[in-house]
């Protein structure tokens, strides 16, 4: 029990370990350890986020080596781990899509090719490691660390499909190490005036420092490098390929999580170690939060413009993921509590949805090989099950009432208004109007579809094969059914999902009335 | 800026040229080999800054030394660089080998594919396809 | 289509976008150096990192871990987990290489590696007799003498690694002297759950993850102990680092599928 | 006075101009290796031992390995003349 926070990060590190070695014996061994753990990462981190809020201050520090690290008062010389209700929240989100993503891909990993699977299963396995640890650590190196794990096999999942997914997956390892070498710099110039580099410790040394140039420097890197990580605007050309070309498999557990875990990362370092009383560095980091917001305005009506001029579905769903991620980044930047409580509500929607999205696609490429949307033509009637889950996550993802969507929309909105910023409202209302389009085009072809079929050439998007029945493996539907009910619960639960949760997610100094 | 400054910063300047000259060669050039090489350089540079941030003028490396006794001396600590820095730049070191052999493989990937590493090339093909 | 970014993937590189990513880049360089005023200067004794976690590690370094190299004990004990990720970065790069060069006939068979005309020749045969030996010393030296001069598991392994390696460029063909890709994955995986159940098992005794005080070995010395954990995981990161590099180079190396 | 580590740095900024001007891959990775030496050095010079072993073993053996193994598999050795990169960093 004590070691909980501990066993978050050793059971898939663990088990990563001895995946790829057991699967030269028996891949379906591999496979059944990699369940377990994932399943027991889940229950660790369910459960640490359980102990943490009954703590007070709602903050569990676990040191590893038995070497200090908190900061009341001493030197940290040691690495640490905190879990809070958002950290906590978002472990168990990010364990639990690791788990649906093993068994999802169950039915697509063949078995026969049994050393191949072991190393899929192996670096899932890092992968979900190297989240898990970017959220839940309390030191700015290990968080590099961690960055890197959960990178680098990334990029190697992502191009586990071959030819055009390599030449994609190249261009995000380029993208991503100029991204990490960004942090990097940053993080030397933060711990040249510092002198440390644990999150608790940099925040109160931070406050003494004057130096308001060198600050903005290292904030400004940093907060490029993050935002390129997540692809918002100018920095998003990265993620088109890559999602457009990346196996399906894999896809939905790293366009549901990677951006929200980042996305995190920028608001601990702006809200947890800048947002200091009266301090230079809460001053400079002010500021670069207010461009924030302009970019992220920005690029969420750019997001789903670009969205709306794409043919291939998963080309659409990356654009989208630019827009939606910015509206949580817009979120941090506004920073009064309703748009705090609006981007965390539109993160852990955004992760169930467009995980359940791109499931969705998966599946109905997996059964009629169509990617682009004029194949998609009324394949809603003939696979129902799929149609239908697609449905209610796009309808999410536009914000429509009783969805998650709806409501972190409506708190993101109210943020905006509160602070009286006009131009924040006008971009949040346009970006979800577009992403109606854009998703309405494509639920139309699903139900309704084109009656000639004629006028398409047939290119790599595949013509559409014939099949009556849907017919879907049971591990392919059920990963399906649990997202959107996920989703659902998101929207019908809200309030209990912010009085319970949210709430209690607030930096200090940003007060809650409902 | 006196010249004092300068000289005690000169370090710094020139790992920043060092790292604007990988990332120059990171999107000039067109091979995307030698991409993979910038990378390297910009990586390199990193380690530089973090090392020169860790160096004491005059002081020993930082492992402990005996005495006649061959028993380890204690020592205070300005007269031992910086051993923090050391470490987290052995991590990085190691995060850049892992990169580059990953960036490797993806190359020869794409060669087969492409039959180059031209951007021109492989867009020539591309658009073939 | 794709969409393009200068230079990755653009139409070659047009002078255009040339000259506005050396602006771009120029103005990032200025404001590195215009920040830099902020930074210590190089060589100061008395400058912020050196006098708040540092001089913590010189001062204390030795008697609490036993280990004289104060490098070596901030990167395996004091800072200990962070060196796991490492040692996790190194395999997943290596998982990564099998999976996208073929794994399934080279994982299986007897290696075949791609170099139809190696370097070799009478007199480099016989250097690289005369040579390996000693690397192979050398590298055991520098795992096991990490503790007290420069040097661990990281470098120890590489060392391991250069000598297959040298054997392999040498020799050529078919000659992967018994160690195969396999070999490599099971050393390497072997090596890294060493460090990680080194992590685990004082769990078991009561200390936290890592705390190698917690190991159950018949040392009564606490520092002695944690010095023994520091050399089991050092042992643990060598053979990773020797697995991994091996397969990287026979990945690299290998025939296409 | 002559500083040594400057002087290193200042041959390093040569070789990464040279990596990124020569025409032969092969070439550019031999710099690369002269490249990855010089830092080493500049890590003796720094007192920073521990990482100039790394440096030496990783950067300037297995690193330089790895691309010539890379060059060898692909068999692209000389970049066009129109592709040389011009009006780099002239430092």
């Amino acid at each position: 029990m004590r070691h909980l926070p501990a066993l978050i990060i050793a059971i898939p590190l663990a088990s990563a370990w001895i995946v790829p070695l057991t699967s030269l014996v028996s891949a379906w061994l591999a496979r059944l350890i990699s369940i377990t753990a994932l399943m027991f990462t889940t229950l660790a981190c369910y459960g640490s986020l359980k102990h943490a809020m009954t703590l007070p201050g709602m903050r569990w520090s676990y040191t590893f080596g038995g070497w200090e690290a908190s900061s009341h008062g001493g030197i940290p010389i040691g690495i640490e781990h905190v879990i809070d209700p958002v950290s906590g929240a978002l472990a168990t989100l990010v364990a639990a899509l690791a788990l649906l993503t093993v068994l999802y891909s169950g039915p697509q990993i063949p078995l026969r090719r049994q050393v191949r699977s072991g190393v899929y299963h192996g670096l899932l396995l890092t992968l979900t490691t190297g989240l898990l640890g970017m959220t839940i650590t309390g030191d700015l190196f290990n968080l590099y660390v961690f960055l890197e794990i959960t990178a680098l096999s990334a990029y190697a999942l992502l191009a586990k499909t071959g030819n055009r997914a390599t030449l994609a997956s190249l261009r995000y390892i380029l993208v991503g190490t100029v991204a990490a070498t960004f942090y990097l710099i940053g993080l030397g110039h933060l711990y040249a005036v510092t002198g440390t580099l644990n999150m608790a410790d940099l925040s109160v040394r931070l406050s003494q420092v004057q130096d308001s140039r060198l600050i903005g420097f290292a904030l400004i890197l940093i907060t490029l490098a993050l935002l390129t990580k997540m692809a918002v605007f100018p920095f998003h050309s990265w993620q088109s390929d890559v999602y457009t070309y990346a196996p399906p498999m894999v896809i939905p557990f790293i366009a549901g999580t990677m951006s929200k875990v980042v996305a995190y990362t920028l608001f601990r370092l702006f809200y947890t170690i800048c947002f200091v009383d009266g301090s230079v560095a809460h001053h400079v980091a002010r500021q670069v939060l207010d461009v924030v917001g302009v970019v992220a305005a920005i690029s969420l009506v750019a997001g789903s413009v670009l969205a709306i001029a794409q043919k291939d579905v998963r080309r659409m769903l990356a654009y989208s993921s630019t827009s939606q991620i910015s509206a949580v980044a817009l979120g941090l930047a506004i920073g009064n509590a309703s748009a705090l409580i609006g981007a965390f509500t539109l993160a852990a929607n955004h992760a169930f949805a467009k995980a359940c999205l791109f499931v969705a696609v998966g599946n109905f490429h997996h059964r009629s090989g169509a990617q682009n949307i004029e194949y998609l033509d009324r394949l809603g009637i003939r696979m129902p099950l799929t149609g239908i889950a697609f449905t209610i996550a796009a309808l999410s993802i536009m914000g429509l009432p009783p969805t998650g969507g709806f409501f972190g929309k409506w708190y993101l909105l109210s943020g905006a208004v509160e602070k009286r910023a006009w131009g924040y409202v006008l971009a949040i209302v346009v970006g979800s109007l577009l992403s109606a389009v854009y998703f309405a085009r494509v639920i139309e072809r699903l139900y309704v579809g084109s009656f000639d079929g004629t006028g398409h050439s047939p290119s790599r998007g595949g013509t559409p094969r014939k099949f009556s029945k849907e017919n879907l493996p049971f591990l392919m539907v059920a990963p399906m059914a649990i997202l959107v009910i996920f989703t659902i619960l998101v929207g019908f639960y809200n309030y209990d999902l912010v009085s319970g949760l949210l709430q209690y997610m607030l930096p200090a100094g940003v007060e809650w009335k409902s | 800026m006196t010249i004092n400054m300068v000289y005690g910063h000169l370090e710094y300047y020139l790992v920043a040229i060092l790292l604007v000259m990988g990332l120059y060669g990171m999107i000039a050039s067109t091979n995307l080999m030698r991409k993979v090489m910038a990378m390297n350089i910009m990586q390199v540079a990193v380690i530089v800054f973090f090392i020169s941030l860790a160096s004491k003028q005059g002081a020993m490396a930082p492992v402990l030394p005996l005495d006649e006794n061959h028993h380890v001396k204690s020592v205070l600590a300005h007269e031992v660089v910086n051993p923090l820095p050391h470490a987290l730049m052995l991590t990085a070191i190691v995060v850049s080998v892992a990169t580059t052999g990953l960036a490797l493989a993806l190359l020869i990937r794409i060669n087969r594919h492409f039959g180059s590493l031209e951007e021109s090339v492989i867009l020539e093909k591309m658009v073939k396809e | 289509m794709t969409e393009r970014i200068p230079g990755v993937l653009g139409e070659g590189v047009s002078t255009r976008t040339r000259w506005a990513s050396l602006v771009l880049l120029g103005l990032f360089g200025a404001l590195m150096i215009a920040a830099s005023p902020g930074l210590p200067r190089v060589g100061d004794a008395n400058s912020v990192p050196a006098n708040h976690v540092a001089d913590y590690y010189i001062e204390k370094g030795y008697e609490q871990t036993g280990v004289p190299n104060i490098v070596t004990a901030v990167l395996a004990d004091y800072r200990g987990y962070d060196t796991m990720g490492e040692t996790t970065v190194i395999f997943v790069a290596g998982l990564s290489c099998l999976l996208i060069l073929g794994t399934q006939r080279t994982l299986r068979r007897v290696e075949e590696l791609d170099l139809d005309s190696p370097f070799g020749s009478v007199v480099l045969d016989l250097g690289c007799r005369l040579l390996v030996p000693f690397i192979l010393l050398f590298a055991l030296y520098v795992v096991f003498h990490g503790h007290s001069s420069p040097g661990g598991g990281f470098q120890g392994g590489t060392f391991l690694a250069a000598a297959a390696i040298l054997i392999r460029l040498v020799r050529g063909k078919g000659e992967s002297w018994g160690f195969s890709r396999r070999q490599a994955l099971i050393v390497a995986s072997i090596g890294g759950s060493l460090y990680v159940w080194i992590g685990i098992i004082p769990m078991f005794y009561g200390k936290q993850f890592l705390d190698y005080s917690g190991l159950p070995l018949a040392v009564t010395d606490i520092p002695h102990l944690r010095a023994y954990g520091t050399l089991g995981i050092e042992l643990g990161v060598a053979l990773t680092v020797m697995g991994v590099l091996i397969i990287i180079f026979d990945c690299l190396l290998g025939k296409e599928e | 006075m002559l500083r040594l580590d400057i002087l290193f740095i200042v041959l390093m900024i040569a070789c990464a101009w040279g990596i990124l001007n020569v025409k032969s891959h092969i070439s550019a990775v031999v710099i690369f290796g002269a490249f990855s030496f010089f830092s080493c050095t500049f890590f003796v010079v720094t007192g920073a031992l521990d990482v100039a072993f790394t440096e030496a073993a990783v950067g300037a053996v297995i690193t330089t390995v790895y691309f010539m193994l890379a060059i060898y598999k692909t068999g692209e050795n000389v970049v066009p003349v129109r592709r040389k990169v011009r009006g780099g960093p002239n430092p």
